[in-house]
């Protein structure tokens, strides 16, 4: 068990072999990558910026409440932040367990807590030269940064 | 508001931290000054004070690096920060 | 869109990179692995035996079915026959999409999916010398191979 | 059942497939005459009264590589294959 928040690209091979063991029946991993395009928009890159202590201890109970509640002690997730281009990986979340049905549910249940609980914030990088703070909350989805006056809630 | 007079001290200044939308606005750290026995409420209308008309999310607060409660009474030394929609993972 | 059924060790990292794509926000990756224990007996190695050319129509369908319903391409699944000892791969899945909850819910079915339709047998080689065919339909789990007239179905 | 006479062979001459413990039981191939018309049941029945006695699962047929009903007709040069409980992935 073990999380890290990182500035260097992420070896999701390194993470994998980390969990395997022969206890385990199944081995999950999990691999968020920066994609072409969002809300329709040509992305070209991502800062990943964190609230870095306190990233690191919710993640850190995140990882601790999935090996409680799905019974392994092998789980280790890394996020990177920094300078991201297109394709590269912003988070990797490897799981091994006796039996592949709780491997899956720990999986994602590591990353959608990951999404709800910790300060992470992504900044995208548009074509068009303009970049906006990544909003989940709003309705179309980005928060315009550095222009964040002109933004709106109903976005 | 209730405090004891002599034990307490009359305002509390704090170091906010801000991050993403809400430190493009107002900077990565703002000093707040609030009466004594403040709520993460005040800290959170004194600083959406300095940013009316803008449209910033609604962020939450964390205190000493736990997500806190409206309610919650903040304290001298307390970390303090402004918590905007996470977008991790 | 791929799958395979192969008698050499599988190389995950291989899959993961296969599906990589910018246009994909998530890549899963599933790994079954030979497990040291088994319904409490100490498993040593297994034999994995299919029908060939028919475990290979199987796979391809519901890879097949799983890019129509899920909605992506980017599958690629192998699975490997023949002996293979304590921890080393059987199944490697790969998938990545767009989406993470597609990309999740794409690998949890093809795996489930493969278990219920591809004709693909194990005998587990147990440490006191015997081994049996697994039957997941039994109470218990195992078919005695070889002494297969002393199985029996409650067991 | 019903045939017509001249198109149809009085008999079937299959070679059935076998696997996991029906392979141990019976060999990997077992040949079986049936009469002409036999249902993929009738292949099964007839199978099945080999290894009486023995406790072998409960397998499902496959007419050319995919699954059938027990109902499904043979016809001369179907590949059939019984197929025990799989245990792949």
């Amino acid at each position: 068990m073990r999380s890290a928040i990182v500035e260097r690209p992420l070896d999701p091979t390194a993470l994998l072999a980390e969990v395997a063991d022969t206890g385990s029946g199944a081995s999950t991993l999990f691999v968020g990558t920066v994609r072409r395009v969002n809300q329709g928009r040509d992305v070209t890159g991502i800062d990943y910026t964190a609230y870095g202590p306190m990233a690191e201890r919710e993640l850190a109970a995140i990882v601790a409440a999935a090996s409680e509640r799905f019974g392994t002690e092998r789980i280790v997730v890394e996020h990177r932040i920094g300078a991201l281009a297109l394709g590269e990986a912003s988070i990797v979340i490897a799981v091994s367990h006796a039996r592949r049905a709780q491997a899956m549910e720990a999986q994602r249940y590591v990353i959608e807590e990951v999404k709800k609980r910790v300060p992470i914030w992504k900044r995208e990088h548009y074509a068009d030269g303009t970049r906006e703070w990544v909003d989940p909350t709003a309705a179309g989805a980005a928060i315009p940064a550095g222009t964040a006056r002109a933004a709106t809630g109903a976005q | 508001m209730l405090y004891r007079w002599g034990t307490m001290p009359q305002t509390l200044s704090l170091n906010v931290l801000l991050f993403a939308s809400w430190a493009d606005a107002l900077g990565s750290t703002v000093r707040v000054e609030l009466p004594a026995g403040s709520t993460v409420a005040d800290v959170l209308a004194s600083l959406s004070a300095r940013v009316s008309g803008s449209a910033l999310p609604t962020p939450l607060v964390a205190v000493n690096q736990r997500y806190a409660r409206p309610s919650d009474r903040i304290a001298v030394g307390d970390e303090i920060a402004i918590i905007p929609p996470v977008a991790g993972g």
